[in-house]
């Protein structure tokens, strides 16, 4: 399988596009065994899987845009440009991580690359993002906010007021829902009659749109549309990517709850499988440059994550309030 | 110099941040509808003409919107958001603990927060749910502010320096002390008017007041609670008894050091609180007084404050739900022996 | 002005159906008359020209089904059977009322007459309200649960998760949004961008309608047809009545934001008049008798309430727990 | 008699309960997906097979179910609803504490609300929104229960009693004391698991656990801070210094009587608590130490709490965070002087 109408990009879009997913894959990988190993502190959800729609949606944007991210944003962190490095300190729980090891992984942000840190209540990142958005509103900026979230998320009463908030504002929003399908465990056909959560733009009156989630260059368009609809004042827009966990929900989750067909049919739908095997021909070599290139990459990042120092305790009481309050 | 009320302060304190400071706006339910309220107690009647972009009516959604005060916040906006009753504080507490006070935190310090949280408290013939005494449920929450006010120069002089603090701020003001005007008028309102300066003052954030010198006893308490400690102190000096009479006013962090030197000269304190008295405010408050207080204190201290139970409608219950300066004199009585 | 169709229902019907909202907007300008004079407590929310919805409904429903109510809630309790007199005790704050004082106006309510004490957070009855369903669902029962909310409670998240949890259990909730276009002062049109709540009801894969709801034999066919598919198990249904507040919002709100034009296109169109309309000409001599009745009803009603004990305070710390617990 | 695990222990306690009476029922995340995980810790695993009408796999949505378990509660059923982090309960507050625990009495007493509320507290590793320690919100709301169980044996019998009490009751677990396995297994585990009699009990709700005698001092402790309290005060004794150690376990109402038996014995009251101090169920602890055994009390309570801080992920901050052993024998130390 390849992805369709590729040739109608330049392809240092192309090589970027795939680059930024390879480095998540590889990040995520390598991230999965040192936790496995027991070298890694704390919990981990991860996406494996999903990297096409964090890498098309950020291409798309603009970098003094914004983006909020959820309890599994190690890619979307990548993607918006946070630095293997600083998340890789950060995971680790060192104090001089993106976060000064105060955050972790379900934290994971970086406000000079326009990402918030991550929001780990499931859909508590949406009303913040509408409130982002209304500030670059009233201060009369052309700048967007892509709010990631799940489709679990769409269930929550946050979804829904921020939703319903950023449409009477006509707020600069993108809402993008990584439809992977299943809430941890529960599968969305559980737990929503609708067939589509693009479906549910209706009840607030703004446009839905549902996207192939694996092919980077749909969503890439699909994020760009909303952008441009966004900055004209025509937002918010909500967007469903369609697309699959490879790993299990988190830390050591098997997954024995996504039957084993589905697992096949979306498998055979890598997002990075898909788009190397449309470039494969052409730009086989520097696919291969990159592969190693990343490689080098992380492995650079864990060492000097490894040799960084610890937070110290009192690291503990600072960063609580703006100024110290002494009790 | 001008006499306000609450209601009036608090709208002349917002006015001003507001034309001072672009950045500074409100949001809330019916807060700037044409022929409205001025949201649930008159304060913001009549902005939305001054400020037709800046006054934001919103749904009834407090989740939503206080989530999206403290996006707002995070982008260098300064909002103020209040809710119609404390009560609702619960249906946007994950958004006020999770979010607002926690980001700053978990970015490791490179964001802040200065978003202003408004909550009205007080039991007002409304029943169980539009009554509690919320600040119980925020004092022990860290990167969070919490303030009280018992009158209008404290109401307007606080909510300027919330405004301009980096750090959210919730504040917490009395139904009953508002003196909201007109179809917002309250039954049963006690006097929250001050004498208000002309000038621009701040009143800092952090520090108590003490509202009326004493030697005998520190009677501590806050909102509709200090005038009825000050109602007390009266009756207790017709019998010689001369109580301090200090306004906690800002519930986190607490003033320990006003409060402090009170007892280091009256040995003895009274916590008067609206409010069931199990882990209330008051605890923190006693438990803290033995901490920073235990070698002044010369016995233990005494909490009034209202009985375990929810707040009940009929105005006989609700009166003994309520502590009264009845109440406080017969405990500090006790307590003075 | 008239409503069609009237004469294939037996006059019985009609007129309960006359005397029941009759009953409530008498009872309602009564107590406007006694808080505005001082002599009634607290703070009132009311329901003058809504009398169709909460009557419609209930006359739909079995002595046995269940509502739910809101801060708005004398309408409800008398069409679902509360007693005037026992109301009226509890509006005075004395003991004997039907919550014993503790309850009030925004918490009327008698569990043997089907209503559970009203919910005055807005939005905060309807998970409520699904939960009793899924209670009736589980033991097997084919009774229905009433839920009343207004339009300003569409936009709380308690909305959203309350519908879609209903919806993915078929639970026999019937949802009535009365939709007076105003949440207090605020216009509905202005914070949600929705034609019509019940376009919501597709965000749920649910069976929405909108309904005239001043016409209370509309509203009672429609109401008939949602207890039907919800015993059926076809349920939730959601049901928007369109309706109009002929009061302020609560208390002494004169309601100056209700344009002029508007409260006289509404208050032309009165529930009670129309009915009146339909049926003086046929039973125009039972009607003045109801007036009457009703009447003296309420006054009786004042009366009682007025000679009634006051709560001891002794009573303010009962009924917290089921047993006592002493500190 | 059999070693269970808190999960175990509660998995088979839920069972039971189940089979006595066809009203219990659960509700919450992921609790019974075939292939999943038996809820965030494995406490309902394969409850499903055996009941598949009464294991209720809710959406993501924890207003929405906590309303219905109070619903469905109204209406005679009895629901056990659960959250995978206590955390979450911001989102469901209003339905706990507006609706659940006032209904009773808003209703005049004609009204019961026999739900069980469970969720899992405590610092392991995930950042500042999975950790917190929830049981501060919950002890000052009148008309709800709150216990918190530190080990097997008396989490099956407060979830026993817990279910058989016809009021709301909120349960507290720690993640750190379930003794889950498998994929949901957690690091830093500490052994929660008690023997448990294979006859039926209940462990009456609103009484304390004296766990370890002593006639020194009187530590107490609950949930995960109880075993720490149990190790202090082995490090204790060597120094001839004999801790009581009390396990609170009912966090409302408090069970003064044992505390203040223990109290009339030693004199001396430390109280430790995972969670920022000020605010914290300590405080109440502690004013109500003073208030009901304020003669036998020889020098002020000391509290050994968290920071004033966010719960912070990395390892070296987190258990700097989370008091332990040597912290509560040096507090101990000072008190004891
Ligand atoms: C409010 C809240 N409830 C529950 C959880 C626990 N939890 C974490 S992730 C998750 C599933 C989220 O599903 P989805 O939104 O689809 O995102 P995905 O994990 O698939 O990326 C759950 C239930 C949480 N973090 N926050
Ligand atoms: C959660 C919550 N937010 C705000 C309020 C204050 N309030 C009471 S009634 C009301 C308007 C409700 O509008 P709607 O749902 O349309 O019902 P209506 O009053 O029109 O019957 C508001 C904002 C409340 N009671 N609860
Ligand atoms: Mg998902
Ligand atoms: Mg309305």
């Amino acid at each position: 399988m390849t992805i369709q109408n590729a040739s109608q990009y330049p392809p240092d879009l192309l090589l970027n596009l795939y680059e930024r997913m390879q480095l998540i894959r590889q990040f995520e990988e390598r991230v999965k065994r040192l936790f496995l190993e027991g070298k890694m502190p704390g919990t981990i959800h991860q996406s494996q899987g999903q990297e096409a729609s964090a890498v098309g949606v950020c291409a798309a944007l603009n970098a003094d845009d914004l983006i909020t991210s959820t309890h599994r944003p190690h890619g979307h962190a990548l993607a918006k440009g946070v630095t293997p490095e600083a998340m890789m300190i950060e995971l680790f729980g060192k104090g001089t991580g993106c976060c000064k090891g105060k955050g972790g992984s379900m934290h994971i942000g970086d406000i000079d690359k326009g990402m918030v840190p991550a929001i780990a209540i499931v859909g508590g990142g949406i009303p913040l993002a509408a409130g982002m958005a209304l500030a670059i509103k009233m201060q009369g900026e052309s700048r967007v906010v892509a709010c990631f979230f799940g489709d679990g998320a769409t269930n929550e009463g946050a979804f829904h007021e921020g939703l319903n908030l950023a449409a009477i504002w006509s707020l600069p929003v993108i809402f993008v829902c990584e439809n992977n399908f299943y809430g941890a465990s529960t599968a969305i056909a559980k737990v929503s009659r609708v067939a589509h959560v693009a479906d549910r733009a209706s009840a607030y009156g703004i446009r839905g749109e549902t996207v192939d989630g694996n092919d980077v260059l749909a969503v890439y368009e699909a994020t760009r549309r909303a952008a441009d609809e966004c900055r004209r004042g025509e937002g918010p827009v909500l967007l469903e990517l369609l697309t699959y966990r490879r790993t299990g929900h988190s830390r050591r989750d098997p997954a024995h709850y996504q039957p084993k067909d589905e697992q096949e049919r979306w498998f055979a739908r890598d997002p990075i499988t898909l788009l190397r095997n449309t470039l494969v021909d052409e730009l086989g070599d520097r696919l291969d440059a990159i592969d190693t290139r990343i490689d080098a990459t992380i492995e650079s990042a864990i060492e000097i994550a490894r040799a960084e120092p610890e937070p110290t305790v009192a690291d503990l009481t600072t960063d609580v309030y703006t100024t110290e309050i002494t009790r | 110099m001008k006499r306000q009320s609450i209601a009036e302060a608090l709208r002349d304190g917002i006015t001003e941040e507001m034309e001072r400071d672009p950045k500074v706006f409100c949001m809330g339910e019916d807060i700037g509808v044409p022929g409205g309220f001025g949201g649930a107690f008159t304060v913001t009647l009549g902005l939305e003409q001054r400020f037709p972009d800046r006054i934001l009516d919103t749904p009834i959604s407090e989740l939503g919107f206080f989530g999206a005060a403290v996006g707002a916040a995070l982008m260098g906006m300064r909002p103020i958001a209040d809710v119609q009753y404390s009560d609702f504080l619960f249906l946007a507490m994950d958004q006020i603990v999770n979010n607002a006070a926690k980001l700053r935190y978990m970015s490791g310090g490179t964001l802040s927060v200065p978003v202003v949280f408004r909550a009205p408290v007080g039991a007002t013939g409304r029943g169980a749910q539009h009554a509690q005494n919320m600040e119980r449920y925020f004092i022990g929450v860290p990167g969070l502010k919490v303030v009280a006010v018992s009158n209008a120069y404290d109401a307007k002089g606080i909510l300027k320096a919330a405004v301009r603090d980096d750090d959210p701020v919730l504040m917490f003001e009395h139904k009953l002390l508002y003196g909201s005007k007109g179809a917002r008028a309250e039954s049963g309102t006690v006097d929250g008017s001050s004498d208000i300066p002309d000038e621009d003052y701040v009143v800092p954030l952090g520090t108590a007041n003490v509202l009326r010198p004493g030697s005998h006893v520190t009677i501590l308490a806050w909102l509709l609670m200090a005038h009825e400690a000050l109602n007390a102190a009266q009756t207790l000096a017709q019998a010689g008894i001369e109580a301090e009479v200090i306004d906690v006013r800002s519930l986190a962090p607490i003033d320990w050091q006003t409060i402090g030197a009170s007892i280091a000269k009256t040995g003895l304190a009274v916590i008067v609180e609206e409010g069931p008295k199990t882990g209330g405010v008051g605890a923190e408050l006693a438990a803290g007084l033995m901490e920073h207080c235990g070698d002044s204190l010369a016995a233990p201290v005494a909490r009034v404050a209202s009985a375990d139970v929810p707040v009940p409608f009929a105005p006989v219950l609700e009166n003994a739900y309520r502590p009264d300066a009845a109440r406080i004199v017969q405990a500090v009585r006790m307590l003075v022996g």
